[in-house]
């Protein structure tokens, strides 16, 4: 049988890669990508409690599936604002990205 | 209806014609006449109801038509007003009502009503006749309407109103209203030719005199409100009040007055002012500005007579105290003006030749009669020359005004500039004029007390009687030399004006007024003659008991206890017709043949005396030095200079420097440098933090979220290794 | 259990007894049964495209009025064969600048997505690959697939044109998919379960009778996603040369194009399963095999009205496929979803009212749905009407027209 | 080692090796590939948690929608240039410490949790689970707010995105 441990382990591995990713990564797609990594790490976890601390109940399901909607509208907003500042700015790095107006 | 109704509707339609006329129909004359005229009728109408059922009732006197309001609520109990109609005010109401109707229709004729549009009349003075052409082209000057007719008979509404409330009021309250109205109509009347400065100087004149007896009788009833708390009549005369008023001492203790006495002489001031006796006379005879029949009925028949129907009215309050002859200082203090003013009135009227002005004087010296009268205790007497005074007056005057009208006809006639009021410049108008001359005659007769015939004869005789009677000597040749004098210069207006050759060209051509002026003198005339056989005394030698001596106990009905009636002396008798028909004979013979443009013979024979009469003992003058000037200089040196420059302003100055100092001192040592630097240091602080703090901003996300994170790693630490650790 | 009724579960436990026979762990057993179940199911896929080809061409031929293949075999069965050696001995050329790794793993991906929908179609009552309880989702999933694998062609062959023919492609399917996933739901809600076979199971009455909406939606939609007959825009010859298979040859292009006729078969299975009542027919519980026949008899009549499609329908243009999705499909796959789910919700509740038989209430929710369905179509007939006229009404400015002159006035009066 | 176990350990490894090379990989559109393994990782996971609706789920939505989302918008914004110089920013390798020191905080603070290293029970009627988190998603006194706000969210997003990133005809 598995352990919970080795779940929150692997959980907590992908989200610290994930956070690099979104540190370090130049690309503001590349950024987005580490985001969704974080956030199916988070899923992972939410899953693995629900399925080992309270399977009786739903409310880790629950969570999961908000987390699968908001993760969707979020990549949705992002990349949608990524190609437009890219149509304005025409450069995706997101250093370039540092004005509130231009 | 019962009849305190009718009483209290009586003063009601003048003034609601004063006010249909001032808010509505001002603008047609026709229809103001004819509502004031209407009004006055209905009034005569109600008082003649009233009068007649009075006569009838028995013991008026103790049991008066009277009904009560609450008026104000003072405290727990009400300040009430009402009317009341004993005898005193039943006769007063009688000649009141009939001089008040004949004097609206005299003033229909004598301001020109159906006559065309003056030329250039302006409004605030005297129509100067209009220019019209007859059917055969040539034109002739005619008088003109006056311009504010309308407005004539909104204020002699307002004043009938104001009569009528004196006259049915049963307290001093309502008594006052109606004697403040008559003071304001007198003022606005006399002034109603407001355009003419002398019309304006006189209307101030006449109302701040009576202004200052005012003050004076408003403190005597303050006072007596406060004595005995309330001022109607029915409550001043009961035995207990008056008794307690004697006893109490006057506040102050001046000359050792009791409380009654006191308020006695300062509403005897009140009438000295309104009734323009000695001290305050000075008004009256400018008062003559205004037009005749306000002359007529403001300065002859009601409201100076108004002054003295209060001194009666209040005659129990004033004798309060005198135990039987002994007069009280009050009463004194009223024989001694009243017959010095007599006397003094009379010097002067025998030296004026403006004809409205001898009248004048002669009110005055017949007011002065009055109040001798009552001095002396002479009530019935005093109320029975007051009314018989009202009528003959009332007549004389409107006579008057008919001969200046029909003179002013003369003069727009001829085109003459002569003074129409001069009675040097008329004469022979008895032919012009006949029905003026006759009525005139009659008045005149019975001012200076024709025998037997007119009414005046019977009131002066019973005054001369009593006089006699209770044996005051000085009082009595006073009066009989004021009787002398007055006959004396009747006759020689009579004479001047009507009888002799016309001396001016418009005295040639003076005509006949109309019948709306001649017909109130015909009516007054007649009362002129009957009125005084109703109060014949029965001890009279040949005619004493024909008629029964109604005046005197129905008049007399009022007081508590019946004056007692003196038993006829003969002296008395023999001394006024002597005087009169004297006085009569005398006048007659100096200016019986008065040519144009000759001297005043008296003139001649008293000359500089006669000047002085002329300009009536200088007393204008005299106030105009004594009391003008230092109120002038009062108010411009005094209150202005060195008060209200010198002292106040002076002191707001210091106050404004000091001011000014202080916020100085506040602003550059406090405001300055505390509140806007600490302000500053803020804003300057905040600035240097922003600065500090600009380097974070980098606009890089990533190194937001590092930071972020560098955070968030951080507090993890904290958290675990506080709290995990167990 | 008899051999003859369901032959396959028998062979499966004999094999499986077998097994434990020889001493194997019983999870152990079932991972190996599975395993040969996928290989089983795979095969006979690929196996049945070979059929379908040759069925396709001989169709194809026989509409166009010509025989079609053939010469190989009896009645050219055996066409496919030689294609398929053709296809194999073809020479792979990978373009310059391809992304090799994806290049490779696009054709993988866009055929293992096609196959991945057969794990879940139950044959028979008993043989099905697995039952999982979310079936309908995984068919769904399976399909984004398959999008994902076109996507990878058309970026990795380094060509503009494949570029283009793939962003269309995976616009068309991506926006296909939602109507697709809505008249889905529809037999969903009536079978109450989302699970392929007890779907299957609860059609006593044809769901297609049901909400035959849903079904032609379905069927249209799936279409589209095949990228075939009036929709197959993708490759289409004028404009893009073959989409996104261009820099494709050799076996690739074959695993494109076996994926693409299996695709076209997959759907008319699902279209039976899910709305023909799958293996449902007479007697089909007691003998499951014959389960079998009746899935393939429907599956093969839904195919043969595909093919009809595709030869007889003209091609779409991209904004009319889209418009006719968004502005048709998909409204009206909303509105129908929502009208079956309320009027059965008030079924279920307005039923205990009328006291009839316990035995014919399925018939009588049939006929409700029937009916339903029967209003919709006419609204929105009704729709389409009032639109199509306002279209007809642009009305042209009359041209002048030669007009002969009157005849002069009678000279009579 | 059960079969379970070593699945497990098979399929964490694919994951995290594709995780890693999603965070590292120079080519936008490998990392986008790698993203896609790591979500079927997750997948997996999943079955193995006995949550597989939310496998298919993630199956659908993750790769099914926004991997393609990723790829599109790599495409769309892909410039020769930029695929060359060092895909990370100056200041990387702080950011990896960061990461490190955060995931050793969290590893301290999981291992002190007492329930760390708890076993599975046993799951009750898997196959009711999907209905039980249907009704849990809808009935009033459990999570329909959360779910209509996700839903909401959704339509804004949509909203939001076709406008931010919509032709703007002018």
């Amino acid at each position: 049988m598995i352990p919970l441990s080795w779940y929150l382990m692997f959980a907590a591995i992908l989200f610290c890669v994930g956070m690099y990713g979104v540190l370090v990564r130049k690309n503001a797609i590349a950024i987005l990508m580490g985001i969704e990594l974080m956030l199916n790490s988070v899923n992972i976890n939410l899953i693995a409690f629900w399925r080992y601390r309270s399977s009786d109940g739903i409310a880790g399901q629950a969570f999961a599936i908000i987390v699968f909607a908001v993760a969707a509208a979020e990549v949705a907003v992002g990349l949608a604002l990524i190609i437009s500042i890219y149509r304005r700015r025409s450069s995706v790095v997101a250093d370039d990205m540092n004005m509130l107006k231009w | 209806m019962s009849i305190e109704t009718i009483v209290w509707l009586l003063p009601l339609p003048p003034l609601l014609a004063f006010f249909l006329i001032v808010l509505f129909t001002n603008r047609s004359k026709a229809l103001s006449h004819s509502i004031a005229i209407g009004a006055a009728f209905l009034s005569w109408l109600g008082s003649m109801v009233v009068f007649f059922r009075a006569i009838r009732t028995e013991h008026l006197g103790s049991n008066p038509f009277t009904s009560v309001l609450n008026w104000l609520p003072t405290g727990d109990s009400w300040f009430q007003i009402g009317i009341r109609i004993d005898p005193l005010s039943a006769g007063t109401l009688f000649f009141v009502a009939w001089t008040v109707l004949m004097i609206f229709i005299y003033s229909v004729g004598y301001h020109n009503f159906g006559q065309p549009q003056g030329d250039h009349d302006k409004p605030g003075l005297q129509p100067h006749g209009a220019t019209i052409a007859d059917e055969h082209g040539h034109t002739h000057v005619v008088p003109s309407i006056e311009p504010m007719y309308s407005r004539f008979f909104a204020f002699i509404g307002l004043f009938a109103f104001g009569m009528y409330t004196l006259v049915v009021s049963d307290n001093l309250v309502t008594l006052f209203v109606g004697w403040e109205i008559m003071g304001l109509c007198s003022y606005l009347l006399i002034g109603f030719w407001y355009q003419k400065p002398s019309a304006r100087a006189a209307m101030i004149k006449a109302f701040l005199t009576t202004r200052v007896g005012d003050v004076f009788m408003l403190l005597g009833i303050a006072y007596l409100y406060s004595a005995i708390g309330s001022l109607s009549y029915s409550e001043i005369f009961k035995p207990e009040t008056l008794q307690k008023l004697v006893s109490t001492p006057a506040i102050g203790g001046i000359l050792g007055l009791s409380a009654a006495g006191m308020i006695g002489i300062l509403l005897f001031i009140g009438t000295v002012g309104k009734s323009a006796q000695w001290p305050l006379h000075v008004w009256l005879p400018d008062a003559m500005e205004g037009p005749t029949p306000v002359s007529a009925m403001i300065h002859a028949a009601t409201m100076v007579s108004a002054g003295v129907y209060m001194v009666i009215r209040m005659f129990p309050l004033l004798q309060a105290g005198s135990e039987g002859g002994h007069l009280t200082p009050a009463m004194s203090l009223m024989t001694v003006i009243g017959a010095f003013t007599a006397i003094f009135a009379a010097t002067i009227a025998i030296a004026q030749n403006d004809i409205k002005r001898v009248l004048a004087y002669s009110t005055i010296s017949q007011l002065g009669y009055m109040v001798a009268a009552l001095g002396i205790g002479a009530y019935v007497a005093a109320a029975f020359h007051l009314i018989t005074h009202a009528f003959f007056k009332a007549l004389l005057f409107l006579g008057s005004g008919s001969v200046i009208h029909g003179v002013e006809h003369g003069v727009l006639h001829t085109g003459e500039h002569v003074d129409p009021q001069d009675m040097f410049n008329m004469g022979g108008l008895w032919k012009k004029m006949p029905v003026t001359f006759w009525t005139f005659l009659i008045g005149g007769f019975a001012l200076s007390g024709f025998p037997l015939v007119t009414a005046g004869f019977w009131s002066k005789d019973e005054i001369l009687a009593d006089a006699f009677g209770n044996g005051h000597w000085v009082i009595f040749i006073t009066l009989a030399l004021a009787a002398l004098l007055t006959a004396f210069y009747t006759m020689r207006q009579i004479t001047l004006t009507f009888l002799g050759e016309p001396r001016t060209e418009s005295a040639q051509h003076a005509q006949e007024t109309s019948w709306t002026m001649t017909l109130p003198l015909v009516i007054l005339a007649i009362f002129a003659v009957s009125i005084g056989w109703a109060g014949i005394s029965e001890s009279f030698p040949v005619i004493g008991g024909l008629l029964p001596n109604f005046v005197h106990e129905f008049i007399g009905g009022t007081l508590t206890k019946a004056p007692e009636i003196l038993p006829f002396n003969i002296w008395p008798l023999i001394v006024s017709i002597a005087v009169a028909l004297g006085g009569l004979t005398l006048g007659w013979l100096v200016y019986r043949n008065q040519k144009a443009g000759a001297e005043d013979p008296l003139k001649i024979a008293l000359g500089p005396v006669h000047t002085m009469l002329k300009r009536k003992y200088y007393f204008d003058e005299i106030y105009n030095k004594i009391f003008v000037r230092p109120a002038y200089w009062l108010a411009d040196n005094f209150t202005n200079q060195i008060l209200d420059r010198g002292i106040i302003d002076s002191v707001l100055h210091f106050i404004v420097r000091v001011a000014s100092n202080v916020g100085h001192i506040f602003r550059n040592y406090f405001d300055k440098p505390v509140v806007n630097g600490f302000g500053d240091f803020v804003g300057e602080g905040i600035k240097k933090i922003g600065r500090g703090l600009k380097f974070i901003q980098t606009g890089k996300v990533q190194q937001y979220l590092l930071m972020a994170l560098v955070l968030a790693v951080g507090a993890m630490f904290y958290f675990v290794f506080t709290f995990v650790q167990h | 259990m008899y051999f003859l009724s369901d032959p396959i579960t028998f062979i499966a436990n004999w094999l499986g007894n077998l097994l434990l026979g020889w001493g194997v762990t019983q999870p152990v057993v079932t991972v190996i049964l599975k395993f040969i179940g996928a290989g089983l199911v795979g095969t006979f896929g690929f196996s049945l495209v070979i059929f379908t080809i040759w069925l396709e061409r001989k169709l194809y031929g026989r509409i166009q009025d010509r025989l079609g293949p053939n010469r190989v075999g009896p009645w050219g069965i055996f066409q496919t064969f030689p294609d398929m050696i053709k296809i194999f001995t073809k020479e792979y050329i990978t373009p310059v600048g391809a992304d090799k790794v994806v290049y490779n793993l696009a054709p993988i991906l866009s055929v293992s997505a096609v196959l991945l929908t057969w794990a879940v179609i139950p044959f028979a009552q008993t043989i099905v690959g697995t039952d999982v309880n979310v079936g309908v989702l995984y068919l769904v999933a399976v399909g984004g697939i398959g999008a994902l694998g076109i996507i990878l062609a058309g970026y990795s062959s380094n060509n503009k044109y494949s570029l283009l023919g793939a962003f269309r492609a995976v616009a068309q399917i991506v926006s296909y998919e939602v109507p697709m996933v809505l008249a889905l739901l529809v037999p969903v809600l009536l079978g109450r379960s989302m699970g392929v076979n007890s779907l299957v199971n609860a059609q006593s009455i044809w769901f297609v009778i049901m909400s035959p909406i849903a079904a032609f939606i379905f069927f249209t939609s799936s279409m589209a996603e095949t990228g075939r007959a009036p929709f197959d825009l993708l490759e289409a010859e004028s404009e893009l040369v073959a989409g996104y298979q261009t820099e494709y040859s050799g076996l690739k292009f074959g695993m494109f194009y076996v994926g693409e006729f299996l695709h076209a078969f997959t759907i008319s299975a699902l279209t039976a399963t899910l709305f023909l009542g799958g293996w449902r027919g007479p007697w089909a519980e007691q003998i499951p095999i014959l389960g079998v026949v009746w899935f393939f008899l429907k599956a093969f009549i839904v195919y043969f009205v595909v093919v009809l499609i595709r030869i007889s329908m003209p091609r779409l243009r991209i904004d009319q496929m889209l418009n006719f999705n968004w502005k048709f499909l998909t409204p009206l796959a909303l509105v129908l979803l929502v009208v079956t789910s309320v009027v059965d919700k008030l079924f279920y509740i307005i039923i205990p009212g009328f006291n009839i038989v316990g035995g014919i209430i399925p018939w009588v929710r049939a006929g409700v749905h029937l009916l339903v369905n029967a209003i919709i179509v006419l609204i929105t007939v009704q729709i389409l009407k009032t639109h199509q006229i306002k279209g007809l009404q642009v009305v042209r400015k009359p041209r002048p027209v030669a007009v002969a002159p009157e005849p002069p006035a009678l000279v009579i009066s | 080692m059960t079969a379970e176990q070593l699945i497990f350990l098979i399929v964490a490894a694919v994951t995290l090796v594709a995780g890693i090379s999603v965070v590292t990989s120079r080519n936008l559109i490998h990392s986008a590939l790698w993203l896609i393994l790591t979500l079927f990782g997750v997948a997996i996971f999943y079955v193995l948690l006995d949550a597989g609706f939310f496998a298919v789920i993630q199956v659908i939505v993750y790769i099914g929608a926004i991997a393609i989302l990723f790829i599109f918008a790599a495409m769309l914004t892909r410039r020769v240039m930029q695929d060359t110089g060092p895909q990370t920013n100056p200041n990387w390798w702080f950011g990896g410490l960061i990461a490190l020191l955060l995931f050793a905080g969290i590893a301290f603070v999981l291992i002190n949790w007492q329930g760390f290293s708890s076993l599975a029970p046993e799951l009750a009627n898997p196959s009711g689970r999907i209905n039980q988190l249907g009704l849990a998603l809808v009935s009033l006194d459990q999570y329909v707010l959360p779910f209509e706000l996700a839903s909401v969210l959704l339509v804004a997003g949509m909203i939001g995105a076709i406008f931010v990133a919509g032709e703007k005809k002018q």
